[in-house]
């Protein structure tokens, strides 16, 4: 069975439709009234990055680039605690 | 004016540059299929088991020119990251010797959901951290990049509570510091141990004319990469505690600010 | 032969340029501090994106350098070698990579500590406090 | 000839998994570009993070353990994808969660368009008692 | 040429490798109670040892007429990094060690405790390792990573007194502006990697005059375009680095804000890292080989002359005593590139002669004032009347100093100065000679007023104790010591070291020629 023949345009179509979410998160982003709304998009936009990761490191058929899949969504959640962390007490660190 | 100037300087300059990138360096499509040739020299001798004349012990191009090829740049590099967080500390902390016990923190921090998420987000940076730092001879990652995401463990703990609970898990200020020095004099051992056996500084295979056999680059069957795996996960110790460093430079910057802060 | 992948290469330089334009004039035009070492990092991540695309090669069956195999055939190697991008630069960039950061954390201190001592970040402010304070003294 | 059997199911059911999760991640990016307000879209987000992140990261995973091209990495690729997928499961909500809870306190984000707010009336009600 | 396997080979890698080690050490001793004499007895014994290091390197450098080799790792040079250390290296290498020695001594009577002392000693090393390996150096990617490693300990260095409002300041300004011309030399260092497939020093020099190499032949794209964007960019770096004209705005405030023996580091030998880059780059690497080259020495003479003549105008108007001397370092950056400028061995010679002599005395000049505005508890001009008449020690030292950069006849730099106008006049280059003259009696006349104000006026004052007098004082007389003997034995350094350091420096050949040793070990392939 040949996968890397099935992948080779699976791959094309599926990342086709992730990449018009893209779009549409993109414009979010760019519109987003207020900053929840744009940290919310951002953290769409690096869950699909990931899925993207994912999807490249089938296509291309290589092991290294999937670890960066879960670095990226580990930022994401550290971007939504550091943003909340903001608006809730003006202040990152401390007690 | 003066604006406007600066744009112009800018949009100018970089003009150019870009100019004569695309004009010289790529003027022709054919340049862009090769790569220079000292690139496919590493290429094809990093991992050459054939020849071991050239070799660095580590499929892994990119770690093998960082730690072997041109290992010195990563030394000072890390000395430079080093120096930094020297200059941070200068400008933030007060003394070292000073214990780094907090008070509790009293409705710190955030949510409970977001401090259960934490705890077994912290195993899990822990793991991947360890993970790629020690993968680092094998697959793209080494020290840097997991003493960088082991830096999330520590970010995540200080927005979720706070930095004494950070001080409390035992990263203290002196432990930090200990355990970085830790890291960068086994880092100076591994550099320059192969002196001892009339060997070079920084070498890891073995080299003509020198007395040092190397650093195993297999254990039986098991791969080890040379003297890769112990600068990387020297590395991984340092880059870790620095950036532990900085985070708690930062926070008693804000204590310091506090006493002494004047204007 | 002018392909898509050569437009789209040259292309990204002019890119490169244009977000080396904007840094540059970021570190040199504005008057808050934060935002001129926000400017830096956008400078130095140009040049470092610069170099990796240096290294690349562009072909249709283009490898990361990284060998896949423990065990390569002589023949692996020979593909390899002509198939994976350059090593080379994307060593220096992660040297650079460590060096901005470095900076970046040492300038972000001294930010703060700016701020603490003039109550303002911007540095426009600073030299005039500053330059009062010289002549008051002289 | 039993390997190639479970392959077959295991990509194709991999490709399904990814398919259903792109058709989903649309859903959610057409719901985050039109809901009206933030609370709202969160909705989306939910559906973008686990219907269009985790499911086709299991897809994925189970893709490349069918995968003849990454060879002897195939575990470890299908790891880290679940691991990724479980990261995600956990991070997401607890994500949307946080940043709802800072817009809500806060009242960073207008809710404009509110329909019925259960929330406050149970702070009130835990305020005052 | 040195056996690569033969003890003395590895010397220029322990020189650098000496100090970095004994930065990563120090915290640790200070947290094993070591105290303040227990680091300061490490970084002293440090930096001995490199000293006596970098002293047997130029011993090496001047006894064999080749430059010293060594590879990292085993690898040949274009792979690996090299150290290539010719004698002009190896001379400002001996002359940062040696007076690197004397300003950690310095510190160890001057510095005050603050519990943050063992970070002031850990910076040091590290700038000292960085210095060291800049002058080391065959390999242009390195010397970035070195140049860095200098640069962001000396900023922190300035900012060492952090409450102090003009030296957070002066270290921010400095260091934002460093980094962006930092960033540049990376860009130019990219772009010469992109054109001529190397990293090497002395294989770019190939590349430029055409010459194949082993491994990476002639070249990769254009080389003249990639060197024209090479040298634009580098040489912003380089002038940024050392102060020279257009890039000179945040010397004055940067040297003159930061704690006394930081300022003497940064006066008397972080701003040759600059200088020595361009020259090397100039001269050796580029030489006559292209049309490049035939204008760089024209581009120094030119940023040389005008950061003289500002240098030695705007010391007269300076009421701050640190900023007069920060000022007078300008302007002896400009002599020096003048001299570097000319393009002669005579000029090469002179300037590098005038280089050494000139940290020498600057870093005593720093020092002595650092003591006298230690006395008096103010940096103004104004308030140092009669601190030398007070404190007889203090003022014969600020006078030896003073008279030593006005350029009064026995003393050093008045010997590299004549050196100096005698290479101008040999060159003909009237006009360095009229740029030279102007800034020379501008400056004369400040460090005379300096001299007046400080040792001649009645004291104003009621003078306080110093502390730590010993290391000071024996600092300042072994200064005062060299800058006598640098002037006295002038006739025979200038022939044996100086001469062969400026022609090792204006000859590509022996350069390269150490290089293809090894770089022909490196058999060809066939993928």
């Amino acid at each position: 069975m040949n996968t890397a023949h099935i992948l080779s345009w699976f791959v094309p179509a599926v990342t086709s439709i992730f990449l018009a979410a893209f779009t549409l998160y993109i414009v979010r982003v760019v519109r987003g009234p207020t900053l929840p709304d744009i940290v919310l998009a951002i953290d769409c936009l690096s869950y699909d990055l990931a899925v993207f990761v994912a999807l490249m490191s089938l296509y291309y058929g290589t092991p290294f680039l999937v670890i960066g899949a879960l670095l990226l969504s580990l930022w994401a959640f550290i971007f939504d605690v550091f943003v909340s962390k903001y608006l809730v007490r003006k202040d990152l660190g401390g007690g | 004016m003066r604006k406007a100037s600066y744009i112009a300087l800018a949009v100018v300059g970089c003009a150019a540059l870009t100019l004569v990138a695309v004009l010289g360096t790529f003027a022709s499509p054919n340049t862009l299929s090769r790569v220079r040739a000292l690139g496919e020299f590493i290429l094809y001798n990093t991992f050459n088991v054939f020849s071991k004349r050239w070799w660095a012990g580590s499929p892994e191009a990119v770690t093998a020119v960082l730690w072997d090829y041109r290992g010195l740049d990563t030394i000072f590099e890390t000395t430079v990251l080093y120096a930094a967080v020297a200059g941070c500390v200068v400008l933030g902390y007060t003394s070292l010797l000073k214990r780094g016990r907090g008070r509790d923190e009293a409705g710190g921090g955030l949510t409970v959901v977001v401090k259960a998420a934490t705890k077994i987000l912290f195993a899990l940076i822990l793991i991947t951290s360890v993970n790629v730092a020690l993968h680092g001879y094998i697959t793209p990652g080494g020290g840097f990049a997991g003493g960088s995401t082991f830096a999330i463990a520590p970010l995540l703990v200080i927005a979720a509570y706070s930095t004494e609970k950070v001080v409390r898990m035992g990263f203290r200020f002196l432990s930090s510091a200990v355990m970085r020095s830790a890291g960068l004099l086994a880092l100076a051992l591994v550099v320059l141990s192969p002196l001892i056996y009339y060997g070079f500084v920084l070498q890891n295979q073995l080299k003509p004319n020198s007395g040092f056999p190397g650093y195993p680059a297999f254990l039986g069957p098991l791969f080890l990469g040379g003297s890769l795996l112990y600068l990387n996960f020297a590395e991984f110790l340092v880059v870790g505690m620095e950036f532990v460093l900085v985070f708690l430079a930062f926070h008693f910057m804000d204590k310091l600010m506090g006493g002494e802060g004047s204007g | 032969m002018v392909s898509v992948a050569y437009v789209i290469y040259v292309a990204s330089f002019i890119t490169l340029a244009c977000t080396a334009a904007v840094g540059v004039y970021g570190v040199l035009a504005k008057r808050n501090i934060i935002k001129k070492i926000i400017a830096l990092t956008i400078v130095g991540d140009t040049a470092n994106t610069f170099a990796i695309l240096l290294g690349f090669r562009v072909s249709a069956n283009v490898m990361p350098p990284v060998l896949p195999s423990l065990n390569p055939s002589k023949e692996l190697l020979t593909r390899f070698a002509g198939a994976a991008v350059d090593p080379v630069p994307q060593a220096l960039v992660i040297t650079a990579i460590v060096i901005n950061l470095a900076i970046t954390a040492f300038l972000l201190f001294l930010a703060v500590r700016i701020y603490s001592l003039y109550g303002t970040l911007d540095y426009g402010k600073v030299i005039r406090v500053r330059r009062g304070e010289l002549d008051g003294e002289g | 000839m039993v390997n190639a059997v479970v392959d077959q199911v295991l990509l194709y059911v991999g490709m399904a998994l990814v398919t259903v999760g792109a058709v989903y991640d649309l859903i959610a990016g057409i719901g985050m570009a039109r809901f009206p307000n933030f609370f709202v879209r969160l909705h989306a987000a939910t559906i973008g993070a686990v219907g269009g992140a985790a499911l086709p990261l299991v897809g994925v995973a189970l893709i490349a353990l069918a995968s003849d091209q990454l060879g002897p990495y195939r575990f470890g690729v299908c790891a880290v994808c679940l691991l990724t997928a479980a990261a995600i499961l956990i991070t997401a909500p607890t994500g949307s969660h946080i940043l709802a809870y800072a817009a809500y306190k806060t009242h960073a984000s207008p809710r404009k368009p509110c329909i019925h707010d259960a929330l406050r009336k149970f702070l009130e009600e835990g305020e005052g008692g | 040429m040195v056996d690569p396997a033969a003890p003395e080979a590895v010397l220029p890698a322990l020189a650098v490798l000496t100090p970095a080690v004994t930065a990563f050490a120090l915290p640790l001793a200070h947290i094993a109670g070591l105290g303040r004499r227990g680091v300061e007895a490490l970084a002293l014994l440090s930096s001995i040892i490199t000293g006596f290091f970098s002293v047997k390197l130029l011993a090496a450098a001047l006894s064999d007429g080749t430059p010293l080799t060594y590879c990292f790792g085993g690898w040949p040079p274009p792979l690996g990094i090299f150290y290539e250390v010719d004698v002009t290296g190896a001379l400002l290498g001996c002359l940062t060690a040696c007076l690197m020695f004397l300003i950690v001594l310095f510190s160890v009577g001057y510095m005050e405790d603050d519990g943050r002392l063992y970070l002031y000693y850990t910076l040091l090393m590290v700038v000292e390792a960085g210095m060291l390996g800049c002058f080391y150096t065959g390999d242009f990617f390195n010397l970035f990573v070195m140049i860095e490693v200098t640069a962001i300990s000396s900023y922190a260095l300035v900012s060492y007194l952090r409450s102090d409002r003009v030296a957070v300041a002066a270290s921010l300004k400095y260091a934002v502006y460093g980094a962006l011309a930092t960033t540049a030399y990376f860009a130019a260092t990219v772009f010469a990697y992109g054109s001529m497939g190397t990293l090497n020093m002395a294989d770019m020099h190939a590349k430029i005059a055409g010459i194949p190499t082993p491994l990476t032949g002639t070249g990769f794209a254009n080389v003249g375009l990639g060197l024209l964007v090479f040298v634009a960019l580098a040489l912003y770096a380089f002038t940024y680095k050392s102060a020279l004209f257009p890039n000179h705005f945040w010397l004055p405030e940067a040297h003159s804000s930061a704690p006394t023996p930081v300022s003497a580091l940064l006066s008397g030998l972080v701003v040759n890292v600059g200088i020595y880059a361009i020259v090397r780059f100039t001269y050796t690497v580029i030489g006559g080989a292209s049309a490049v080259g035939k204008y760089l020495p024209i581009a120094l003479l030119a940023t040389g002359a005008a950061s003289a003549v500002i240098g030695g105008l705007l010391m007269n108007l300076q009421r701050d005593v640190k900023r007069l001397i920060a000022y007078s370092t300008v302007m002896n950056l400009g002599f020096i590139a003048l001299g570097y400028g000319l393009s002669t061995d005579l000029g090469v010679a002179a300037a590098t002669y005038h280089l050494v002599t000139h940290a020498v005395a600057k870093a005593m000049l720093f020092m002595s004032a650092g003591l006298a505005i230690a006395c008096v508890g103010s940096r103004n001009l104004s308030d140092l009347e009669g601190v030398g008449r007070a404190s007889p020690f203090i003022g014969f030292m600020i006078g030896v100093s003073t008279l030593t950069l006005a350029g009064v006849p026995p003393l050093s730099v008045f010997m590299s100065e004549y050196a100096l106008i005698t290479a101008m006049v040999r060159a003909g280059n009237y006009f360095a000679l009229a740029a030279f003259l102007t800034a020379y009696v501008s400056g004369a006349v400040a460090y005379l007023k300096l001299l007046y104000v400080t040792c001649v006026k009645p004291p104003r004052k009621p003078r306080t104790e110093i502390r730590g007098r010993g290391a000071t004082y024996s600092v300042l007389t072994i200064l005062a010591v060299a800058c006598v003997a640098l002037g006295l034995l002038a006739p025979l350094i200038f022939r044996s070291v100086f001469m062969p350091a400026a022609h090792t420096l204006m000859n590509p050949s022996q350069y390269l020629k150490a290089f293809l040793h090894y770089a022909s070990t490196l058999t060809s392939y066939s993928p």
